[in-house]
């Protein structure tokens, strides 16, 4: 199986990474782009085929350690 | 708009950690009841973090002046005179919460607060430093927040280009739910470009400059706040992202602005934001302050009243300006890409005033905020210090011992740390990480400023008047050891509940033995900051008042550093050597006990040894000096050799009941040292005529017969120095790494 | 020689490349803000290190679409001389001004010490006071210097005698291949490299083994 | 019109940080996790609702600034 987890910050938290990228963007000559946020994609391999699970496991490695909770949210999605 | 008309009611008041009397308090000063912003307000101004209710009666007992000194604590950092029109300003800061719920952000966010307080006043930062304190090594979070915690201090410090040069780090399981991450920052400026906080006079525009504000870490009030607010949680980060980029530019512009005569008064919105940079600037400058929501820049939509004076969103300054020069300054701002917005004006209402909206949200006497904040004297107990003189062992191997110790998470090369700063950025890190204190040149001088933080937690635990004591001595002894005066001190209280009279009584005690010493050695405090509270579960950490020193070394060419440096030097030691035991991380580490009294601190040796061997270093008689701190003798030695890779052969008299003791014993007031032979009974004859304890202990420049440098002695069997150096070196890599 | 030495906003070794050039050349270097579109006539422009644009999104990207990088490019083309140090490197791979990519340290930690290097080529306007395969000590300071770059351009690289410093084996602090620290284009116009040479001009920072590369420079260029 | 874009390193493109994730999350117990590998997320908010020359415009950024291709290859997703 695969899947794809995203790691962004929750709305409210500074990204500024986001906020140089936009800024960037802008100064290129992009000026149809607003707000800009960044967050991780991590695609894993997973072995085993009950998506449940999966999603189970990757909800609990979100929480241990793919995201911190108190500044970050996450979003899974199986994608084979 | 609706903060403004929420109910207060006690639960809320509660909330936001105000006691039933502090309550009554506010109504009385109001003369009425006070709105939710106001009640927020008053919440952030007179919490501990910023009223130091708890601590503020005995803060006065510690000396804070000296001829040197520009600038005592009450400023958002220190100032000291260094000579020729510099003046060099310093402050350290806890940020020990934000650091364990989020190790990255917190530690990265505490760099940049402490950062802004030094060049709020004028100074480009010139040095970094730190001190943490971590659970114990096996306990399942410390690696992860060893992790964070350092990866976030390089992150905002190398951003900043500023080298991070110092600091300690040391792990016990009272920290185990409460990590200390302490944040120093020593910034150079001139002595007639110095700007101050004060916000004088009226009708004078109040800027905003920096970042825009969000709903970064509103504290405190987060179910409170709930009630006004219906996407509470999500919105509501108690913990703020650094923006070390944003910081830089923000440095570079306030540096460019201070250039021209256009500022009054400016400050660095830290704890409390708005509400507390505004509050404190009217009180400084014996003036009000008006101030208009609708123009503060703003990240997100719909921020409350409330959420505006609350936020502690990072990157952000408050200046007041001279009336006429705002476009100036804001060619300046806006050429670093920065916001900036004349938000208010001063007044002579001796009222901060805030609008939001077109009414009026908040109005109260600036005094309501600052004299008339609580002050308490909570009662305390005084515990019978730890005494006595542990049992050990007198069969065990020494080289065996020393071997373990310099392999413990405590004595270990904290090389795998500072690795990751970039120290040497700005071209003047003359003495890098690894000595007794760091040295970083005064730019285009031949003058250098050594600067070391220092504690010994557990002594502190055993005495914490001795301890306190121990830590101003330890200070004024690292940097001695460079070659360099020390000049004065910041520090960074870190204590548990003070509610608890134990635990208030280790305050007490620490900041009067802390007073004692500062006295005793001409060391003053300049700056400085408490964190109480640390504690989890109802378990306390060790009582931790750090101290971060600064001295001046006149003559960088006549720098002192610990390492070796020929063969055939002998290694003196000054002071002597009783074999204190109790207390010391051999008797923890080998023993397995922390008990006894800590080593007694002699003051007046402290201040005769260290003037007598800064007095030799100046004189260029000495290279190589090395203060005896945890661990004891043998660790000492072994540092020394380490750093040079020249081996030593050490004269010991070969007693079995008092070789351990000799060897790893803690008494205070030592410094080895090494030069060569034929100048070294000058130097004893020298501490003898002035009553000063010196002892010949071996020569540098052993080896094996490989011709490998050893460490040996009666009693010693000798040990390759790359075997030492590995049980030093890899502690701490191995223990991160896997 | 005249020099000039960019910076960009968050460039933080800009004052230390400059107070070498001074030392060395007798004269203080222009300073040029990146918001510039011209670069004044200079022999030498170098790009200093740090954290251009907080080298947020990639190291360098950002600095990389400046529009004074635009200007240094064309004066690059005309044959001037660019000395890109630790970030002014990364700059140069992003404006594909040399080939290649840097990317995060293996051991995935910013990393700043003291590291042997092997001067492998002499015969360029950076490094001709140097002897070829002398080893000399140059700090790193960085979280992204692990050159990475297809076989065929690393062969040519090597081919070529564009590979100018190789980190001394046992030292590499990022896992770069080849131990390459820093490379010229094919011009030997342009030299980028992550140690900071300008880092050991003075024997009280640790040593002078930096001292060569603008010496050569100087003496080419004067 | 919001947008999302992947970056991702080229197959063949040795991505230590993903490596070191997969072994983090195998030490944490997590058994099932093969190959993983981290890349970016960018969300961007854009003005203009003509989705084609707003696919045209994402495609420019990327290839100008948002990936570095020599080793990095990138996806464009329109979300609403
Ligand atoms: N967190 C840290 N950051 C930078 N340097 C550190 C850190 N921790 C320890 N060091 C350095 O390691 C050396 C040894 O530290 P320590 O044993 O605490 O010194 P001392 O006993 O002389 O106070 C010092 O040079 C110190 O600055
Ligand atoms: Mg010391």
């Amino acid at each position: 199986m695969k899947a794809r987890v995203f790691v962004t910050l929750k709305n409210g938290v500074l990204d500024p990474q986001g906020k140089a990228i936009g800024h960037a963007l802008n100064n290129l000559g992009f000026g149809s782009v607003g707000e800009v946020r960044q967050g991780k994609l991590i695609e894993l391999a997973l072995t085993g085929s009950d998506e449940a699970k999966a999603r189970a496991d990757l909800k609990e490695m979100c929480e241990k350690l793919l995201a911190n909770t108190v500044i970050e949210k996450y979003e899974i999605e199986i994608t084979a | 708009m609706t903060a403004p008309h929420t109910a207060i009611t006690p639960e809320l008041v509660r909330e936001h950690g105000l006691n039933e009397a502090e309550y009554a308090r506010i109504q009385e000063l109001l003369g009425r009841d006070p709105n939710i912003v106001e009640l927020g307000i008053f919440s952030v101004m007179w919490s501990e973090h910023c009223s130091y209710k708890s601590t503020r009666f005995h803060l006065k007992k510690l000396p804070t002046s000296a001829p040197w000194v520009i600038q005592g604590p009450g400023e958002n950092a220190g100032i000291i005179d260094v000579g020729d029109g510099d003046v060099c300003v310093f402050k350290m800061e806890s940020h020990n919460h934000p650091s364990f719920i989020a190790p990255f952000q917190g530690a990265a966010t505490g760099v940049g607060g402490i950062m802004r307080d030094v060049f709020t006043m004028g100074a480009r930062p010139v040095a970094s430093l730190n001190a943490l304190r971590f659970g114990e090594p096996s306990h399942p979070k410390t690696k992860h927040l060893v992790s964070g915690v350092v990866e976030g201090i390089g992150s905002y410090g190398n951003c900043m280009g500023v080298p991070t040069v110092g600091g300690e780090v040391n792990f016990h399981s009272t920290y185990n739910g409460n990590n200390l991450v302490n944040a120093m920052c020593v910034g150079m400026a001139k002595a007639d470009k110095i700007f101050y906080s004060a916000a004088r006079g009226s009708g004078n525009p109040v800027v905003y400059v920096g970042s825009k504000t969000g709903r970064d870490g509103i504290h405190g009030a987060t179910m409170a706040s709930a009630e006004f607010n219906e996407d509470s949680e999500e919105k509501r980060p108690t913990v703020q992202v650094g923006d070390p980029f944003t910081e830089k530019l923000l440095l570079e512009a306030c540096l460019e602005l201070m250039a021209t005569d256009a500022i009054i008064a400016i400050q660095d919105m830290g704890a409390a934001g708005l509400t507390s940079s505004s509050a404190e600037m009217a009180d400084k400058g014996d003036s009000g302050i008006e101030i208009d929501l609708d123009k503060v820049p703003q990240r997100e939509t719909n921020l409350t009243a409330y959420e505006m004076m609350l936020s502690e969103s990072q990157e952000r300054m408050l200046a007041v300006l001279k009336p006429g020069r705002e476009a100036e300054a804001e060619r300046i701002f806006k050429k670093w890409e920065l916001d900036f917005s004349v938000i208010g004006f001063t007044t002579d209402t001796h009222r901060l005033v805030v609008k939001h909206k077109g009414e009026i949200v908040a109005d109260m006497p600036v005094t309501a905020l600052s004299d008339a904040a609580p002050l308490y004297e909570r009662p305390y107990i005084t515990r019978a210090p730890a005494s006595g003189t542990p049992e050990f062992d007198a069969t065990r191997p020494v080289m065996t011992s020393l071997l373990k110790l310099l392999g413990t998470p405590d004595l270990c090369s904290k090389r795998w740390v500072w690795e990751q700063y970039d120290y040497t950025v700005m071209g003047d890190s003359v003495q890098q990480p690894g000595g007794d204190a760091a040295v970083v040149r005064i730019h285009g001088t031949q003058k250098g400023l050594a600067m070391s933080t220092d504690v010994t937690p557990r002594y502190c635990k055993a005495d914490p008047r001795e301890g306190a004591k121990q830590a101003v001595a330890e200070s004024y002894r690292n940097i001695t050891a460079v070659g360099a005066t020390p000049l004065a001190l910041t520090d960074c209280l870190n204590f548990s509940n003070p509610e608890k009279p134990e635990a208030m009584g280790e305050i007490v005690n620490g900041i009067e033995g802390m007073g004692e010493a500062c006295r005793a050695l001409d060391y003053p405090i300049v700056s400085g900051n408490c964190s109480l509270y640390n504690e989890t579960q109802g378990e306390g950490i060790l009582p931790t008042p750090t101290v971060g020193g600064v001295g001046l070394l006149k003559n960088i060419a006549r720098m002192a550093t610990i390492a070796f440096k020929r063969d055939n030097d002998a290694i003196l030691v000054i002071g002597e050597t009783k074999g204190h035991l109790g207390q010391s991380v051999y008797l923890r580490e080998i023993e397995g006990k922390e008990e006894g009294a800590c080593p007694p601190v002699d003051l007046k040796l402290e201040k005769k040894h260290g003037k007598f061997v800064r007095g030799l270093i100046e004189a260029g008689k000495l290279d190589t000096v090395h203060d005896v701190s945890d661990g004891g003798l043998l660790v000492a030695v072994a540092e020394m050799a380490l750093a040079s890779g020249i081996g030593a052969v050490l004269r010991t008299n070969y007693d079995p009941a008092d070789f351990i003791p000799t060897m790893f014993g803690e008494d205070q007031g030592r410094y080895l040292v090494a030069l060569p032979e034929k100048k070294a009974d000058a130097v004893i004859t020298a501490a003898a005529k002035a009553g000063i304890y010196v002892r010949h202990l071996g020569f540098t420049g052993a080896v094996s017969e490989m011709g490998e440098p050893v460490l040996q002695g009666v009693g010693l069997p000798a040990v390759g120095l790359e075997t030492l150096r590995s049980a030093h070196e890899n502690w701490l890599p191995s223990y991160m790494n896997n | 020689m005249k020099a000039a030495v960019v910076v960009f906003p968050a460039s933080n070794c800009d004052r230390d490349a400059a107070v070498a050039l001074e030392q060395i050349t007798g004269h203080k270097p222009q300073m040029v803000w990146h918001a510039d579109s011209e670069v004044p006539e200079v022999d030498l422009i170098v790009l200093p290190g740090g954290f251009s644009y907080g080298d947020y999104l990639r190291c360098g990207a950002m600095a990389g679409q400046s529009h004074v990088m635009r200007a240094v490019k064309e004066k690059a083309e005309q044959g001037v001389r660019v000395l890109g140090i630790c970030n002014g490197f990364q700059v140069l791979t992003e404006t594909h001004m040399l080939p290649g990519v840097l990317m995060r340290n293996a051991a995935l930690k910013f990393v700043c010490k003291p590291v042997g290097l092997t001067v492998t080529e002499t015969q360029s306007v950076f490094t001709r006071h140097y002897k070829a395969g002398q080893r000399v000590e140059f700090p790193v300071a960085h979280g992204e210097g692990n050159y990475v770059a297809d076989t065929e351009t690393l062969d040519r690289l090597e081919g070529e005698g564009r590979v100018v410093f190789k980190y001394a084996p046992g030292e590499n602090p990022n896992g770069s291949e080849r131990d390459i620290a820093g490379i010229l284009n094919d011009k030997r116009n342009v030299l980028g490299l992550m140690p900071h040479p300008e880092r050991v001009c003075d024997p009280l920072l640790g040593g002078t083994d930096g001292k060569a590369m603008f010496e050569s420079l100087l003496e080419a260029l004067s």
